[in-house]
């Protein structure tokens, strides 16, 4: 099983030491898609992959107790909420769907930088539901779809 | 089984290595993917949307309407392995 | 942009597909299409798309080879061919 | 004839590349390897789209310097040159691609263990010849 | 008559007296047991509000001492130094900190960081020069003779006791080439040796004694100090 707690002492160790710093690269690599390679997609998908490490090393129970389905659904849609949002909000402002530049009055910046700023907002979105999705993608496949602690010990029994 | 894979890759094989004709060479400046649009996504992006990565300014600006499709792919992908997984919790369900 | 170098790597890539669908052991498959994934990834690379080899060293070579490993892990392990 | 393999030796791997993926959807029995053999050819397509917008001759990755960066914000216009940077535009299409493909791949995996869970195998042959033995 | 009598009320007022005596013992008795329970219960809990305050003081150490390591991760990522992306990365480092500042201290001793982090420091070259020296050894084994090259697992138990202190070890260990850690036990390391020599070498426990030093842990860290007088001794005679 993936999701028990992982007994390698070097294993558990390292791991606990290196996952806050993915967890800050993935959100550099998001803040930072302007300038250098990465966005939403690559930075959700870091961040999905240090969750994933904490389940493997420190059990599924350990990880829910920092992010439960609920959050993870609630990321999820609201990634695309956010997405979507920034979209009506410049359709609301006066201009098509997505059109950045009648955000300008409103960030009270220039159009070219608030564009920017859109496609900022955007990666974010984009990150949070990337990351969602990944997330629920691995739990259900690695747990075969019970990824709750209190039915974690049926599904150990049905595979004995 | 294995001869009518065979067939097939060769048949399929065969198509592509006659299409490679019409392709332009490896890393020419000049073909028409490099002469259409991506001139103008070059020249403009840096000062238009004051993005230094042009990937990014294309993917989240010119080409935003497209990846909100693909974001939305990726999460319908979520949604259909819950779907398709999930059991029903004992006590739970009703 | 070193057509050399493309060469090797295209070698390598394509050696790679063929040990990942002729390994009977399917964890051992999975390993060798990481592999794959990461030689692909520096392929991108060499050929200046690094916002690609970047989704594809994440995503091909992290992510989907551990969504690999947790399916064959649920399942059988062994394959006929 | 070595010059004209080498001249276009990216396409040449990408038509293996897709024969293999092929081959294995079609002649492998084990359906794990069937996706294995879907995401080489997938990844064989990215291939063939990013070595379109390949170009030769010092064309560098589509990311403008600081320098250039700055010279904006002080108003300077100066004249950017189209064959120095790499066409980004496949780029920008396959680099979705890529992370849909995974997504796909996941619910790939999900429908491949429900079909573990009610057949208790992953041949081909054998799934189909408990259905016909069931009578479906 | 009456004397006995009289005897006999005298002794009963006595016996009335010593049980009461004895009731109003046992009554100051009771009490003094009741105020010393609440006293110590009081002092109980005193104490848990103490100890959960310093539960809490410590949770606040570690998420500062988290969110300034993040913070000094980003800045050397970063590069734009300007307001936008510095709140952006205040952002970034107070939502990780939050999200995992139990993980990067798990178990910290607050006082001695500082050291550990300077022998740690001195110690990184002794290890670039022992994988030198190895790398030369590894390089003769594979151009020489065969019948140098002895593949064995060896075994042996560590003094080392903190979980950080062991993966120092077998990571030093893996990191020198000829020597691979397979598996740590119970504090018992199992050891992939690929000659003699570098079995005989790792066995002579100099870089455990140097991982022990590093994080204060084992006894022989006085004795190092005590040998470094000795010679100063010797010279005052």
């Amino acid at each position: 099983m993936m999701t028990k707690q992982s007994d390698d002492v070097i294993v558990k160790t390292l791991s606990r030491l290196l996952i806050p710093f993915m967890q800050i690269y993935a959100l550099y690599v998001i803040a930072h898609g302007h300038y250098s390679p990465g966005g939403g997609f690559q930075g959700g998908v870091i961040l999905a992959a240090s969750l994933i490490l904490l389940v493997i090393t420190y059990g599924l129970d350990n990880t829910l107790r920092r992010m439960n389905e609920k959050l993870n659904v609630i990321m999820c849609s609201g990634g695309v909420f956010i997405y979507a949002g920034i979209g009506v909000l410049c359709l609301i402002l006066g201009g098509n769907f997505l059109d950045y530049a009648k955000l300008s009055p409103l960030l009270g910046v220039g159009i070219a930088q608030a564009r920017s700023l859109g496609i900022l907002g955007v990666e974010v979105g984009v990150g949070m539901a990337v990351m969602a999705v990944m997330v629920s993608i691995f739990l259900d496949v690695a747990t075969g779809g019970l990824p709750s602690v209190d039915a974690l010990e049926k599904t150990s029994r049905d595979n004995d | 089984m294995k001869a009518i894979a065979l067939i097939a890759v060769l048949m399929t094989g065969g198509l592509l290595i006659y299409s490679i004709e019409g392709l332009p060479d490896w890393g020419d400046p000049d073909s028409p993917a490099s002469t259409h649009v991506s001139p103008e996504y070059i020249q403009d992006a840096l000062e238009k949307t004051a993005t230094p990565n042009i990937v990014t300014a294309v993917l989240a600006d010119y080409r935003g309407y497209d990846t909100m499709g693909e974001t939305a792919v990726i999460f319908t992908a979520g949604i259909g392995c819950v779907l398709i997984l999930r059991k029903k919790r004992k006590g739970k369900g009703d | 942009m070193i057509w050399q170098l493309d060469l090797i790597i295209c070698l390598f890539v394509i050696i790679c597909a063929i040990a990942a669908i002729n390994v009977k052991d399917l964890l051992a498959a999975v390993i060798i299409l990481g592999a794959y994934s990461f030689f692909m990834c520096l392929l991108w690379t060499n050929m200046g798309a690094v916002d690609v080899a970047f989704t594809e060293a994440s995503v091909g070579a992290g992510v989907g080879t551990v969504l690999f490993i947790a399916a064959v892990n649920r399942t059988k392990r062994r394959s006929k061919d | 004839m070595l010059e004209y393999v080498v001249s276009k030796f990216n396409f040449w791997t990408y038509v293996i590349l897709v024969g293999i993926g092929l081959y294995a959807m079609i002649g492998k029995k084990n359906l794990v390897k069937k996706l294995i053999g879907m995401n080489i050819m997938q990844s064989a397509v990215i291939l063939f789209y990013v070595s379109i917008g390949a170009k030769k001759g010092g064309a560098t990755v589509p990311i403008f310097m600081g320098d250039a960066h700055a010279a904006h914000g002080h108003g300077i216009h100066e004249i950017i040159d189209v064959a120095s940077y790499v066409n980004p535009l496949p780029h920008v299409l396959m680099l979705t691609a890529i992370v849909v493909s995974i997504a796909t791949t996941g619910v790939a995996l999900a429908a491949l263990i429900l079909i573990f869970r009610r057949y208790k195998t992953l041949n081909e042959d054998e799934i189909l010849k408990i259905r016909r033995e069931a009578g479906v | 008559m009456e004397v006995t009598v009289l005897v006999h009320a005298t002794d009963q007022a006595f016996r009335i007296l010593e049980e009461a005596r004895k009731r109003s013992t046992e009554i100051l008795d009771a009490a003094a047991r009741l105020t010393a329970e609440t006293q110590s219960l009081r002092q109980k809990k005193v104490q848990a509000m103490f100890k959960g305050a310093r539960q809490t003081k410590v949770e606040a150490i570690r998420f500062v001492a988290t969110f300034l390591i993040m913070f000094a991760f980003w800045l050397f990522l970063s590069g734009h130094y300007d307001f936008f992306h510095i709140s952006l990365g205040l952002i970034c480092c107070g939502l990780v900190s939050h999200a995992s500042y139990d993980l990067l201290f798990a178990n910290p001793r607050q006082g001695d960081m500082w050291v550990i982090v300077k022998r740690f420091i001195l110690y990184i070259p002794w290890l670039f020069y022992q994988i030198a020296l190895s790398n030369l050894h590894v390089a003769r084994l594979a151009l020489g003779p065969r019948r140098l090259i002895e593949p064995k697992i060896i075994k042996f138990k560590t003094k080392l006791e903190s979980d950080i202190s062991l993966v120092a070890l077998a990571n030093s260990i893996t990191l020198t080439p000829g020597t691979i850690t397979i598996d740590i036990k119970d504090g018992v390391y199992y050891v992939h040796a690929i000659s003699k020599k570098v079995a005989e070498d790792l066995m002579t426990g100099e870089m455990e004694d140097r991982i022990a030093h590093i994080f204060m842990e084992a006894d022989h860290v006085y004795v190092q100090d005590v040998l470094d007088v000795a010679p100063i001794f010797g010279a005052l005679k």
